[in-house]
């Protein structure tokens, strides 16, 4: 069988990219996307774990988290859209009014 | 199984659905009645938890559970809410949205109340989103104010990677101990605790809730958003989703990670000061009083960490006891710059800024209720005594000296003292420096909220007992499931 | 029931002020409840057995069982006469304000009442927990008091006063944390009663412990008091302060009453009492020294008058630190009697101020031809001041001096040498100020009002009573420090 | 062969300006990478001995759907009001009434 | 004795008389001079009483004590000491008053002038009736602040103010020491007690510190690595206390500033009572000083140089108040000198050194009065500008030159016969021969002669000028009121009569003072512990030692006589700013510059106070510094916040990273 250090090695991979997306790209949409990326690597990590200890918890979770992510990514367009319509753009590192 | 033990959870979520559902069919103008229902709604929830405080149960599977700690804290989240709803009745006056932003307002509240209550990580995962979803949008709810909605977009970004972070530390304890009950993972937590996963467990929770507890390094978002999000709004976040942080770290820590102790205490430690300071001296040079708040906020999360140090019966008791006492001065303080945004807005819709210190010179005299509250609440923030805020830090100070944590009390203190100047700022404005200002009739709705606020910040202050016994109710639970 | 009188009068007056619409019915409620205040005090006073060194009058409620927090008040022969001196202060001190042409005066004769009923309760309190609530009160409203009418740098010295002494607080609490933990960890009962606290403290296991308890609440007090080299808060809001808030600083007696009440029972139980010894007496008489010099050097005459005041309070350290009968009382004296004389002399640069515009003393001359009755009153405050014997400095210098040279001979040198310091600032201010050439460029100044003259009248004739006759504050005053004196010689300190 | 090696350095400045601004995050992606992967490493995992009992049917539907409704059920019912709230607040977010 | 019983009236009567001339003085004639008059006579008749009852039966001191504070007390003692000085303070004091209400009839703030002469004297009256050393320090005070009070009495001119800041300052310099000197023998007695002094024993009382005087000998204190005993430590500091008020080098420049007050005050104050308080003190303590080792010798060697030091001053003065102002001082050195050679005659030195202190009192007062109601008549106090001022005033010249004889000491030596000046001031010459023949050096006697001779030449250089010879200038003059000149014909009479009447008696009188039922002093066994060694009974001194003094004055009085009334040498050649030596003297000795630009401002004001103040404008820097560095840091830290979410992340990331291995480092070191 295959390691389970592989499969989450393979999650932790992802997870990385997904955070050198979410802190290097400047469109708001593909932040969003890596942040996809990360939850869905942690499913990974879910999944394995759920078949390796032979119980459907992971699993279940994963459903859950397949779930919250769906409703947070409606969120998160809806707010980037609020702001693509006021300000043109969703450039993040544009938008920073609010610092110091 | 009792259903009466959720009786608080139903009433809000039976509140919520109905206010949503009347609102579809109110007229703009009578929407006002969601308020009151609204706050009605809260009031009973908050009756039923306080009358079952001492109650001990679990329910559903074992996935929850109701104790003194859970209905503590639920109270602590209720009495924000509720302050948090009766002032809304004049945020929303006129408003076409009245019920989403109640609505959304009670879903986070739940949320809430089940973190308190989780027994088990998933349970605490969901709840946990379910507040952070309905509060991102709060926090973007004036959607054509370019800050409001910056605000909601870092909070939602920072919040989603936090979740991220949180839940990828939960697949490494479930990897471990085969399961996400906390009860569960404390009996299989001996195996963490021999290896390097779980630090990285640790430190993953401990940057999800510490996104939510505001502790620095996860606080970037925090002054942002507290200042850019509606006054009203930023008291929630601040007064309430910050203590579903710190439960949730409670329950997770002390009780499924007790075995890790070393390990989150020394984490702990560090952030707490690396908070209180950071949090402190930030907040010295603000001009805008939320982000000042902010900042102060950070600072008092630092104050409540040290409870994970000490770990001591008393200190726990202290650092809940504190978790209540922020609550009403923390939420108090938002509602008075949410009366001041209000007041400069009616007085110049387009005003830039309306949280600028320059706007609360004269509050002394052109709104002598709210100015008196604000003054009541930064004291009490200090720590000056016979105030909630006052009490609190003796509790949990001084059960930092009897633990032996001298050094941390002297820096806290120190904090302490240093935050007294800022404080002292905007009390400085109020009171002497001299303005234009005319007087200004202030909101029934928002006197309302402060007087409530000021009472209990007065009643911790004078009559502490209750508070303190049921604290420490509250934290005997922690201890008694961990050590 | 008494005590709480005395101590809530002042609060509730204080808000019932708050709410009054003019001057004359603020001014009028803050004498009544002072008069009552007063009254009280003196029917206190007369109950009062002043051969006793025991807690009288006490009163006790639980409050905070879990944490041992209670409402205790008590006094004994270290507090009444500070009850006293502020009971008998206030009330001329609102009368020399009577004619002041304040804005807001509800909020000033609140702020007032306040700052008395926080005293008062410092001095009432027997429950750390009250102590250091009320201990805290006294920082509130004088902040706001120089805060809204100090002088040109108000808001530099009210923010410096009020962040220094709160720190100071700050580490007296840690202190007070110290001592109550280590007694409940002792008997596993958690009690803030002052005098059993007092009374556990030698049960603490490490000397350290002990050690770093005793000087973290030290601290507390000689910044209060203040001692150089914590003094800096001091020229500053004692000068930016209005003449009323002055005063009231002047009033704010309680480090010094910290260090009688709190500090000298545990003294012999320290680790190193010698070593505590050492650094009080040092502080002290350093103060009494530095405080002269710098004295000299001002030029403006409440910046002076605020030093002497530093010179002065090291009299209280040292005495304290000399752990003789006779020196203990004479600091305990000290306190009394400087209440007294700087209340006048505050009140005088006040009224100068106010008649000439300046406090500049090399821009000051003459006055005395123009304001004969302050001329008067202000030569004998000065007077009083300098330690001229038949006046009260000289009582409680003369003890605090003779007392404390049997135990700190070298302390005793350094502060008789500012003895001539003392006397060249005050003699060459009075000088530059009242006699010589009246300067025309001053306008027509007018002498002080009735008011004014009651008031400084009757501190006045206070000094000189109490000069010739202590013994009504000083007999109680010594039953108390030989009772403290026969702890240490239990101690064979 | 100089064609092929302009290539390479086309390629090499390329990837060069792309990173150059993500150098910070790169690093940083990496660092934490690093250490989930020391951390994996490090760690001894369940293992597997034995395949799972039954080959026949590797559904899990079953078990999944009653593990929603019975130990899960709570996670369940909060996510109902997840996805209320996230409809609830995406509408009003992206609703453009009162638009620019 | 009923007359005892009413001697605590002595100084409360003028106490009384201050408070009442204060408060009514002003609405009263001539600013309610009756009230202090009436309360002064009635003091000086009650001790005078006293005093003839004392001299009947010496044993029946009188003694009344009250418990004050602690185991302090206050009370009365009138011993022979005490019943002589009460009565000629009351006496000189009685007649400046009166003199007074001539002399300050013209002054609006007459009601403030006699309230505070009369608190004065009530003070003087109290320092003298003191039975312990703390009241007696307290009354000290008091004559030192009416003395400021009166000194400053015009205190519109900045020259009264200034001089009367400067003679309250110098004479406190002097009175620390006396502080200092109460202290340490307060604490050397609670020592000897060892903290625990039984209920009724006052500690500071003459007796109890008298019969203490053999422990207090015992003791020593290593200081600078001397062997201080600390006996001599008290008593020099007493001394020193002493050398403050009587105007004793080097703390005697106040004194002739102080003459910018009224004259009367001066004479009241500067000349017969105040300053004498200083040789009362020792004459009151000398039990101490005769058994502390060193102290007497240095009394004795101070106050001779005082004496001379003054009179070379004396000499080229042009004020007339400045000059007899020196003369104070320098006659106030032989009354030190007079106590010092107790070290050779015991217990008598106290009475002749009292027996001058009274005559000096009688004449120097008068010499004062006179030279006022010159000053009042004519307007003026330079010399330069007087001359032949006897032909307008006759009784005042006439009563000046008696004074003026009295003070040059002529008279028989061997008989009585003399001005009363001369009775005594021989008895202190001839001890200080003794005492240099007792192993005490020869130095005091030296001084003491040469001082005499100066003394005689300053004094009738002073007549000449200013009485006889031609008007030097236009001034209007005419005899004083009768108020005026009955004082000065009576003082006449005592500076003529009062020594050659009274000198026998007298010192006998005195000297029984450590004899009685108060405190019984066994000087000579005392003196043995000061390592003193008595002479045998005066009176077998050389016959040239007896004539010396009497020649010298009669010399002193041709040479005046030669260069100021004759004028047979021209002056001006040596009075000019070119000879060093008169303008040392003319300058007083550069003291002034020296000890108040240098010592007081530029070094204790200047360098020591603004030095002061940097440091403390160093300990607000750090206040502030720390205040800055915290809003600094705030400001510092702010800039991470850059408002750039992308970068929010990467700090929340970079977070989770170093706290893992933070941990994981912290948990391998633990």
């Amino acid at each position: 069988m295959i390691p389970v250090e592989l499969y989450i090695g393979l999650a932790a991979v992802i997870f990385a990219i997904g955070l050198f997306g979410f802190m290097t790209q400047r469109n708001g949409v593909r932040m969003l996307m890596c942040v996809e990326l990360m939850l869905n690597s942690a499913n990974i990590n879910l999944v394995a774990f759920s078949s390796y200890h032979g119980n459907l918890t992971g699993q279940v979770f994963t459903l859950y988290v397949i779930a919250l992510a769906a409703a947070e990514a409606a969120i998160g367009f809806a707010i980037l859209m609020s702001i693509f319509r006021m300000k043109d753009m969703i450039d993040l590192d544009k938008i920073n009014v609010l610092r110091w | 199984m009792d259903l009466m033990l959720f009786a608080p959870e139903i009433t809000m979520v039976v509140t919520g659905l109905a206010v949503l559902l009347i609102g579809l069919f109110l007229p703009v103008e009578s929407k006002k009645v969601l308020g009151y229902l609204a706050s009605l709604g809260i009031l009973i929830a908050l009756y039923f938890t306080v009358a079952s405080l001492g109650t001990n149960a679990l329910a559903f599977y074992d996935t929850l559970s109701v104790d003194a700690l859970s209905q503590f804290f639920k109270i602590v989240f209720l009495v924000v809410t509720l302050l948090f709803s009766i002032a809304a009745i004049k945020y929303t006056e006129g408003s076409k949205n009245t019920e989403e932003f109640y609505v959304l307002a009670i879903f986070a509240t739940i949320g809430m109340m089940f973190v308190a209550s989780a027994n088990d990580l998933m349970v605490l995962f969901v709840a946990f989103e379910l507040a952070s979803i309905s509060t991102y949008t709060l926090s973007g709810f004036e959607k054509n104010n370019p800050q409001s909605l910056e605000a909601s977009i870092k909070y939602f970004l920072i919040g989603s990677l936090s979740a991220a972070l949180m839940l990828f530390g939960i697949t490494f304890l479930y990897g471990v101990t085969g399961t996400t009950s906390i009860p569960g993972i404390a009996a299989g937590a001996a195996a963490l605790a021999a290896s390097p996963i779980g630090i990285l467990a640790v430190v993953l929770l401990i940057a999800g809730f510490g996104f939510k507890i505001a502790l620095v390094p996860f606080h970037m978002w925090a002054p942002d958003t507290y200042q850019g999000s509606p006054s009203l709004v930023s008291s929630l976040l601040a007064a309430g989703s910050k203590k579903m942080g710190i439960v949730a770290a409670f329950k997770v820590f002390i009780v499924a990670l007790i075995a890790l102790k070393v390990e989150w205490q020394i984490a702990f430690a560090v952030l707490a000061v690396i908070t209180m300071t950071v949090g402190n001296a930030a907040a010295l040079s603000q001009t805008s009083v939320k982000r000042m708040l902010a900042y102060s906020s950070l600072a008092q999360a630092g104050y409540i960490t040290m409870a994970f140090v000490v770990l001591t019966p008393m200190a726990l008791g202290g650092g809940i006891l504190y978790a209540l006492s922020h609550g009403f001065m923390k939420a108090g303080a938002f509602i008075v710059t949410a009366a001041v945004v209000y007041m400069v807005l009616s007085e110049n819709k387009d005003a830039q800024n309306p949280d600028h210190i320059d706007n609360f010179r004269g509050l002394g005299r052109r709104m002598p209720v709210t100015a008196l509250s604000m003054t009541i609440f930064v004291f009490a923030l200090a720590g000056i005594p016979l105030t909630a805020g006052y009490m609190s830090k003796f509790v949990l100070f001084s059960s930092t000296i009897q633990a032996g944590f001298a050094w941390l009390a002297v820096i806290a203190i120190l904090n302490s003292a240093l935050s007294l100047y800022y404080y002292a700022k905007i009390v400085k404005y109020m009171y002497f420096l001299p303005t234009e200002g005319t007087k200004v009739s202030e909101p029934l709705p928002y006197t309302l909220a402060l007087v409530v606020a000021v009472a209990g910040v007065l009643a911790i202050g004078f009559w502490p007992e209750p508070f303190i016994y049921w604290a420490m109710e509250a934290a005997k639970v922690l201890l008694a499931g961990g050590m | 029931m008494l005590l709480s009188m005395i101590v809530l009068i002042p609060l509730i007056f204080a808000v019932l002020t708050l709410l009054t619409k003019t001057r004359a019915q603020a001014r009028a409620l803050a004498l009544v409840s002072s008069v009552a205040v007063l009254l009280l005090t003196i029917y206190t006073y007369f109950m009062f057995d002043s051969t006793s060194a025991a807690t009288q009058f006490e009163e006790m409620y639980t409050w905070v069982p879990s944490l041992g927090i209670s409402y205790n008040l008590g006094i004994d022969g270290i507090s009444l006469p500070l009850i006293l001196l502020n009971a008998i202060v206030i009330p001329l001190l609102i009368l020399f304000t009577w004619n002041d042409e304040k804005h807001a005066p509800n909020r000033f004769y609140s702020l007032i009442l306040i700052t008395q009923g926080a005293v008062l309760g410092v001095f009432c309190a027997l429950d750390f927990f009250l102590f250091y609530v009320f201990w805290e009160l006294t920082l509130i409203p004088l902040f706001f008091m120089v805060s809204m009418w100090g002088g040109p740098k108000k808001h530099y010295a009210s923010i410096k006063f009020f962040i220094y002494t709160h720190v100071a607080s700050l580490v007296m609490l840690l202190g007070i944390f110290g001592l109550y933990f280590a007694a409940w960890n002792n008997t596993g009962t958690p009690s803030l009663n002052i005098p059993y606290l007092l009374s556990q403290f030698q049960f603490i296991g490490s000397g350290m412990t002990r050690d770093l308890i005793f000087l973290a609440l030290l601290f507390g007090f000689i910044v209060k008091l203040p001692v150089f080299p914590f003094h800096s808060w001091l020229p500053d809001a004692y000068t930016e302060a209005p003449t009323a808030g002055s005063v009231l600083f002047v009033l704010l007696k309680i480090g010094g009453y910290g260090i009688f009440k709190i500090m000298l029972p545990l003294l012999p139980f320290t680790a190193s009492p010698n070593l505590m010894i050492t650094i009080m007496g040092a502080l002290g008489a350093v103060s009494v020294l530095y405080g002269a010099f710098l004295a000299l050097a001002q030029q403006d005459m409440k910046r002076m008058v605020a030093y002497s005041s530093l010179s002065h309070m090291g009299y209280v350290t040292l005495g304290a630190a000399g752990l003789v009968s006779l020196s203990v009382s004479g600091a305990m004296f000290q306190q009394f009697s400087h209440g007294l004389i700087m209340s006048i002399m505050f009140m005088a640069c006040g009224v100068i101020n106010n008649a000439t515009g300046t406090r500049i003393m090399n821009e000051l001359g003459g006055l005395a031809q123009r304001m004969p009755k302050l001329a008067v009153i202000m030569v004998l405050a000065f007077m009083a001041s300098l330690g001229l014997p038949g006046l009260t400095g000289f009582i409680a210098e003369f003890s605090v001096l003779s007392g404390s040279f049997v135990n700190l001979q070298g302390y005793v040198v350094i502060a008789l040498m500012a003895i001539v310091i003392t006397g060249a600032y005050h003699l060459w201010a009075l000088q530059r100020s009242m006699f010589g050439v009246y300067k025309e460029k001053l306008g027509n100044v007018v002498d002080i009002n009735g008011y004014q003259t009651f008031a400084m009248g009757l501190i006045a004739i206070l000094i000189v009573y109490f000069g010739l006759n202590p013994s009504p504050v000083l007999d109680m005053m010594l039953t108390n420090s030989e009772y403290l004196v026969g702890l240490m010689a239990g101690m064979g300190v | 062969m100089l064609n092929k090696q302009f290539t390479i350095m086309q390629i090499i400045t390329s990837v060069y300006r792309f990173f150059r601004p993500r150098i910070v995050g790169m690093v940083i992606a990496l660092l934490f990478l690093a250490i989930v992967l020391v951390s994996v490493i490090g760690t001894s995992w369940p293992a597997i001995d034995q395949l799972p009992q039954n080959l026949d049917d590797q559904s899990n539907i079953k078990g999944i759907g009653l593990l929603i409704f019975t130990e899960f059920v709570v996670p369940f019912e909060l996510l109902s009001i997840v996805l209320l709230s996230a409809m609830v607040g995406a509408i009003y977010i992206a609703k453009g009434e009162a638009g620019r | 004795m009923a007359i005892g019983d009413y001697a605590f009236l002595i100084p409360l009567l003028p106490a009384l008389a201050f408070v009442l001339t204060f408060f009514l003085g002003k609405k009263l004639p001539n600013g309610g001079a009756i009230i202090p008059i009436v309360a002064i006579a009635t003091s000086f008749v009650i001790s005078l009483l006293i005093t003839l009852g004392l001299l009947q039966n010496p044993e029946q001191v009188i003694n009344q004590s009250v418990s004050w504070f602690a185991m302090l007390n206050l009370g009365i003692l009138v011993d022979p000491l005490a019943a002589v000085m009460l009565t000629m303070v009351s006496f000189v004091s009685l007649l400046i008053h009166i003199y007074s209400t001539g002399y300050m009839s013209h002054d609006r703030a007459q009601y403030r002038y006699f309230a505070e002469t009369s608190l004065f004297t009530a003070s003087m009256l109290s320092l003298i009736i003191s039975d312990n050393i703390l009241q007696l320090f307290i009354s000290w005070e008091l004559v030192g602040l009416c003395s400021y009070l009166l000194i400053g009495f015009w205190y519109q001119k900045p020259a009264a103010a200034s001089a009367a800041k400067k003679a309250f300052l110098t004479t406190r310099i002097g009175d620390v020491m006396f502080l200092a000197g109460i202290v340490v023998l307060f604490a050397d007695l609670f020592r000897l007690y060892n903290g625990a002094i039984p209920d009724g024993i006052f500690i500071l009382k003459f007796d109890e510190i008298f019969s203490q005087i053999p422990q207090l000998a015992a003791m020593s204190t290593p200081v600078l690595g001397f062997q201080v005993n600390h006996l001599t430590l008290i008593t020099l500091l007493f001394f020193g206390g002493a050398v403050g008020k009587s105007g004793q080098f080097p703390l005697h420049v106040w004194l002739p500033d102080a003459m910018e007050g009224p004259t009367t005050v001066s004479a009241l104050i500067h000349a017969a009572t105040m300053v004498t308080a200083g040789v009362y003190l020792v004459a009151r303590t000398f039990p101490m000083f005769i058994a502390a080792p060193d102290s007497l010798m240095v009394v004795a060697y101070l106050g001779a140089f005082t004496a001379i030091f003054a009179a070379t001053m004396g000499i080229v003065m042009n004020d007339l108040k400045r000059v007899l102002a020196y003369s104070t001082i320098s006659q106030l050195g032989y009354m030190m000198l007079g106590l010092g050679v107790g070290a050779a005659i015991g217990a008598e030195a106290v009475g002749i050194s009292i027996f001058h202190l009274i005559n000096h009192a009688f004449f120097k007062a008068l010499l004062f009065l006179c030279a006022g109601s010159v000053i009042h008549a004519v307007g003026t106090h330079d010399m330069r500008q007087l001359g032949g001022v006897a032909k307008v005033m006759p009784i005042t010249a006439a009563t000046m030159i008696i004074a003026a004889l009295a003070l040059a000491g002529i008279g028989i030596p061997g008989t009585s016969i003399g001005f009363s000046g001369f009775i005594s001031k021989d008895a202190i010459i001839e001890a200080a021969y003794l005492f240099g023949e007792n192993g005490g050096g020869w130095f005091p006697y030296v001084l003491s002669i040469a001082a005499a001779l100066l003394t005689s030449i300053y004094i009738f250089r002073l007549i000449f000028m200013t009485f006889f010879g031609k008007p030097r200038t236009a001034y209007g003059g005419h005899e004083s009121p009768a108020s005026m000149t009955i004082p000065l014909s009576i003082l006449a009479l005592f500076a003529l009569a009062f020594g050659a009447l009274t000198t026998e008696r007298f010192n006998k009188f005195v000297s029984e003072t450590f004899v009685n039922n108060f405190v019984h002093m066994d000087i000579p066994g005392l003196a043995e512990l000061g390592g003193y060694h008595l002479a045998a009974h005066a009176g077998h001194e050389p016959l040239i030692i007896l004539w010396l003094p009497v020649i010298v004055g009669v010399a002193g009085l041709l040479i005046a006589y030669l260069v100021y009334g004759m004028r047979i040498v021209n002056m001006d050649k040596l009075v000019s700013r070119n000879n060093p030596v008169y303008k040392l003297l003319y300058n007083r000795y550069y003291q002034n510059a020296i000890l108040t630009n240098f010592l007081s401002i530029k070094v204790v004001y200047e360098g020591l106070a603004f030095a002061g103040r940097a440091v403390d404008r160093g300990f607000d820097w750090i206040v502030d510094w720390i205040g800055n560095i915290s809003l600094d840091a705030g400001d510092a830290l702010r800039q991470f916040q850059t408002g750039v979410v992308q970068n929010y992340a990467m700090i929340v990331i970079t977070g989770v990273s170093l706290l893992v291995i933070l941990i994981a480092v912290v948990r391998e070191v633990l």
